[in-house]
């Protein structure tokens, strides 16, 4: 498991988390809001995001490739597809009876799915762009209450010591699913499997529920409280908070363009 | 005699990019006993992991004149035991028993033979007696045993294991330096234990960045201070 | 594969409304604050540690996987489990960090529908596995294997009734016309569920045989928790209930709706925030009761709650019991 | 000279009735260096625990002349520092600066002095350069270094090291011998590794059981193979 922030020294990475955060936010609820159909909408919003991505320098095929993962859940837009009203259009299929589709079903799947797929992008963005630490700070500034941001930190930091431990059970019991000399047959049922890997799991959580006894020593002798420690608040500079209301005024006129045109 | 494993050139790179292993060559005869050593980060553990085909990476790694690839895997799986450093990666049955019947039963051995095979297995651990217990309230060094058996009770010809002795206490590391004296089956061992390395394993094979600089006898590279100086083990 | 193989219960962005989006973002808040607060009361912060640990082992969990067949796998996604070794408001954060930082890191579901996510997965999950646990260990009493057919039941259930209220919010969204999402969806996960309950049976056992203690430490105070058996039972009641009218009879929930004259006030809410509003496979004024009913179940669910929070004491016998 | 330790009777037992210390009686003057040595499970850790308040059996312990009680308890923790066996367990924040200063924030110092603190101590440990690093993806050596310098950053008297070496390759471990060669505060270490007791720490405690069974000096201790023998060690 790998995180997805990429460090590098872009304009992009620069900005205040607070105001990615936030503009982030309202840049994915603008698109969302933007009716079905609006092309001319979506392909602002698209290339605002793209040009954004450009300047990240976080290279155009690792934002794109990473932002298709939103694909197979398109799959549940399709139907709409063939159940939408009239107009109909028709596909020829090999021969008759041909393939019905409604054409108002098709934009909305494809409005759907452009959707879909420029909000992942936003996101993405914001993950590369921004440490996890400094997207924290953003929240406890944004007040996100502070018992929930110090759970969030402690399983970011864990996440990838534990999911290292995982991956060494899953070789550990990889290697030793083999097959017996001169047999064919292996596996074990179905159930056996499933009883191992719960196995697994549960002797996952009983570590990690006895490492966090340790966590919570080594966090009392540094003077822990339960209290979190008083925090910095630095306050939004002036060019951040012209910057996001631009941002945010820009988005409120895509999306009555996008109501304008759109179905 | 042939040799039991035999790697041809072979190379690693993790999907990160990282690379891990670069133009290995090595040829194993039956019985040896061999210490891999390095610094953090060499490449032993990633070697070990090539042996059983949990990794692969181009070249050519044959065991037992067994060409590894996507059909013999099964099959070279239980031809070499793995034993990772930390029991508790090893270990996730509700007993003792079920941990070291998981290979035999995998298998697909009939409920007898898989009997027969754990019993034999934890007997050559001296462990019988814990068959019901559970793992988990083991202390290390039992549960290292207890590791090793569940490797035992396949079979395997070859034994490859990564920091046996890590984090035991004196009298359990010497324990289970004379259990590996005992075994017969070809051993490779990743290991820091220069002291282990002196006593059990005749031959040493030092990594250092993906790559062996020395292959030879034991003693002699522990010897040469400086090889061991410039691959970062002094 | 027909969803994306790790959790086919993430939404993305773009597949709900934005109104839905909302609410469900405003329900989950409340119910998470809610949560913050026992927690920070009732355990003390000894337990924040655990809750972050945890969280981390519950995603990292979710790796852990056996080959059914032919590719298919079956996977773990935790809520029941963290339910069942944490008591339910604690389970909630869990989940909750769980889901937020899957979405926040690894896209996995989108940020607007966050929301919605959380309320699926971070709420209804666990308090669904909690009730039904607490219910079916008060049933079997004492026996061992009792403990292991509860906990297939709560994790079959939270996976079930969790794809349930999924595939109802595509529908109401017009993402996904209700009479495919819901079976569809419903079905899938019927499947899913089996595995998520054998592992959770497994987990169970080696919790069982190892550490004891732990298992029985929440069983004692489930009175203090009524609320959320309550609440967790009406939530898998309603969503069973609803989720076949919705998808074979609108008209049905739409009459019902009608009555109450919810409809008129709704649909002139609704239509302007909506942004599209024609929907294939629903007509409108379906789209509204189904919204209603949701309403309803959540307004029905939180006076439940009240009422549950107001008779709180519980008898002491009740605790002697367990 | 008024010893900084001070310990007189003291037992402990787990919550589940596990007897793990039985009464201990220790003095600990300023400036010594001292092992704790004994086989797994003995109490090492569990004494270490004691020293800092994360535990509190029955018995008495004065840190300088401070009786450790819910209210000096923080006093207390900020004379002594406790390095834990495992480093992830003590690095629990998303950057190793945030790891330093997290003690000396919560002593509640003004930002200033803490950044001075923690540049202090990341320069003990030659670990500079690493301070917006997460603390996750540092090899092992590399992070035992950063939690020493966690609990450097805070200044305690006493430093208690719970397995310092573990897992370390030669080379690692020689450097973090010779940094504690070099810190001149009053030391505790919990150890298996008897070559570092011959070099660092002129005095060694042997448990056994949870009672101290040998105080004395360390190569005494260590040459005594009857001792070592009744004790678990070899
Ligand atoms: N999953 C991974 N992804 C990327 N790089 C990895 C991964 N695992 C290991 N590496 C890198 O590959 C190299 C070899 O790692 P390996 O674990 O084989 O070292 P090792 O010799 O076993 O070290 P140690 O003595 O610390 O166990 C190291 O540089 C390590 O950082
Ligand atoms: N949380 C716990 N609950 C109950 N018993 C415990 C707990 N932690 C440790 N013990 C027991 O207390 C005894 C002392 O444990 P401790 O961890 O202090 O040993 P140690 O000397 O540090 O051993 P090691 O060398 O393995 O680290 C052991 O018998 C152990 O099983
Ligand atoms: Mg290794
Ligand atoms: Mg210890």
């Amino acid at each position: 498991m790998r995180e997805l922030y990429t460090p590098n020294h872009s304009a992009v990475h620069r900005i205040d988390a607070r105001v990615k955060v936030i503009f982030t936010l309202a840049f994915i609820v603008f698109l969302n809001l933007t009716p079905s159909g609006a092309w001319p909408a979506y392909i602002l919003f698209f290339t605002w995001m793209f040009s954004l991505s450009l300047s990240s320098r976080l290279g155009i095929a690792f934002v794109l490739k990473r932002s298709l993962l939103a694909l197979p859940f398109v799959l549940a837009a399709l139907p709409l597809v063939f159940t939408g009203p009239a107009p109909l259009g028709q596909i020829p299929v090999l021969n008759t009876p041909s393939l019905t589709y409604s054409v108002v079903g098709f934009y909305r799947f494809a409005s759907i799915a452009i959707k879909a797929w420029v909000s992942v992008m936003a996101a993405v963005l914001l993950a590369a762009t921004t440490r996890f630490p400094d997207l924290l700070t953003a929240f406890s500034q944004l007040k996100v209450p502070a018992l929930f941001l110090t759970i969030i930190g402690l399983m970011w930091r864990y996440l990838f010591v534990i999911s290292d431990e995982v991956t060494r059970m899953l070789i550990a019991r990889t290697s030793r699913s083999a097959t017996a000399p001169g047999s064919n047959r292996s596996g074990g049922s179905l159930f056996w499997r499933a009883r191992v890997t719960g196995g697994m799991a549960g002797s996952l959580f009983l570590r990690s529920i006895e490492r966090s006894d340790r966590v919570y020593a080594a966090m009392l002798s540094r003077g822990y409280t339960g209290q979190p420690a008083a925090q910095k608040t630095t306050r939004l500079q002036k060019k951040d908070l012209l910057a996001l209301a631009a941002g945010v005024i820009l988005l409120v006129l895509l999306w009555l363009l996008g109501v304008i045109t759109g179905g | 005699m042939e040799p039991v494993i035999e790697i041809s050139n072979l190379s690693f790179s993790y999907p990160d990019g990282k690379q891990a292993l670069e133009g290995i060559n090595l040829l194993v005869q039956p019985g040896e006993k061999i210490a891999l050593v390095g610094a953090n980060g060499a490449g032993k553990s990633t070697l070990l992991y090539h042996l059983n085909g949990i990794f692969t990476g181009s070249g050519m790694i044959r065991v037992n004149q067994l060409e590894l690839n996507k059909n013999n895997l099964p099959r070279v799986r239980a031809m070499v035991g793995l034993v990772f450093q930390n029991p508790d990666d090893q270990l996730f049955s509700p007993t003792v028993y079920e941990d070291v019947a998981y290979g035999p039963t995998y298998q697909g051995l009939d409920p007898h033979t898989v009997r027969e095979k754990v019993a034999l297995a934890l007997k050559a651990v001296h462990m019988e007696d814990y068959a019901q217990r559970n793992p988990y309230h083991l202390s290390s060094g039992e549960k290292k045993k207890i590791a090793i058996a569940t490797v035992l009770s396949m079979q395997p010809q070859i034994l490859a294991f990564d920091e046996p002795t890590a984090g035991l206490d004196p009298r359990a590391r010497r324990e289970l330096i004379d259990l590996l004296l005992e075994l017969q089956q070809t051993m490779i061992i990743a290991t820091h234990d220069m002291n282990m390395v002196e006593q059990l394993t005749p031959r040493t094979i030092l990594l250092n960045h993906g790559k062996i600089v020395a292959d030879g006898p034991s003693l002699d590279i522990l010897r040469n201070d400086r090889l061991l100086m410039t691959n970062g083990l002094i | 594969m027909l969803f994306s193989p790790i959790n086919p219960m993430h939404i993305p962005d773009g597949f709900l409304s934005v109104l839905l989006s909302i609410v469900l973002w405003v329900i989950s808040v409340v119910l998470i604050g809610i949560a913050l607060r026992k927690t920070g009361q009732t355990i003390g912060e000894r337990q924040v540690p655990l809750m972050g640990v945890l969280a981390a082992a519950i995603f990292a969990g979710q790796m852990l996987n056996f080959s059914v067949t032919g590719g298919t796998s079956g996977h773990l996604l935790g809520a029941a489990i963290a339910a069942i070794l944490l008591g339910p408001w604690p389970a909630v954060l869990v989940m909750t960090s769980v889901v937020a930082v899957q979405a926040l890191l690894f896209q996995d579901g989108g940020i607007l529908a966050l929301g919605a996510n959380l309320f699926n997965m971070a709420i209804i999950g666990p308090f669904v596995a909690y009730a039904l646990f607490t219910l079916l260990m008060k049933l079997f009493k004492k026996q061992t294997w009792g403990l292991f057919v509860a906990g297939f039941v709560a994790a079959w259930s939270s996976i079930f009734i969790a794809s349930l209220a999924c595939a109802l919010q595509l529908a109401l969204s017009g993402t996904s016309p209700a009479n495919i999402a819901v079976p569809a969806m419903g079905a899938i996960h019927a499947l899913i569920g089996i595995g998520e309950g054998l592992i959770t049976i497994g987990a169970l056992a080696f919790i069982f045989a190892a550490r004891k203690d732990l298992l029985k430490a929440d069983a004692n105070k489930p009175a203090r928790n009524i609320g959320v058996v309550v609440g967790g039972l009406l939530i898998s009641l309603v969503l069973v209930v609803l989720s076949p009218l919705a998808s074979s009879h609108p008209d049905g929930l739409e009459w019902v709706a009608e009555k109450h004259g919810f409809i008129e006030a709704a649909r002139e809410a609704f239509y302007n925030i909506v942004p599209d509003y024609s929907m294939p496979g629903i007509s409108n004024p379906a789209l509204a009761t189904i919204v209603a009913g949701i309403l309803g179940a959540v307004i029905v669910f939180g006076v439940a709650y009240g009422i549950a929070r107001a008779e709180k004491r519980p008898s002491a016998q009740d605790d002697a019991q367990r």
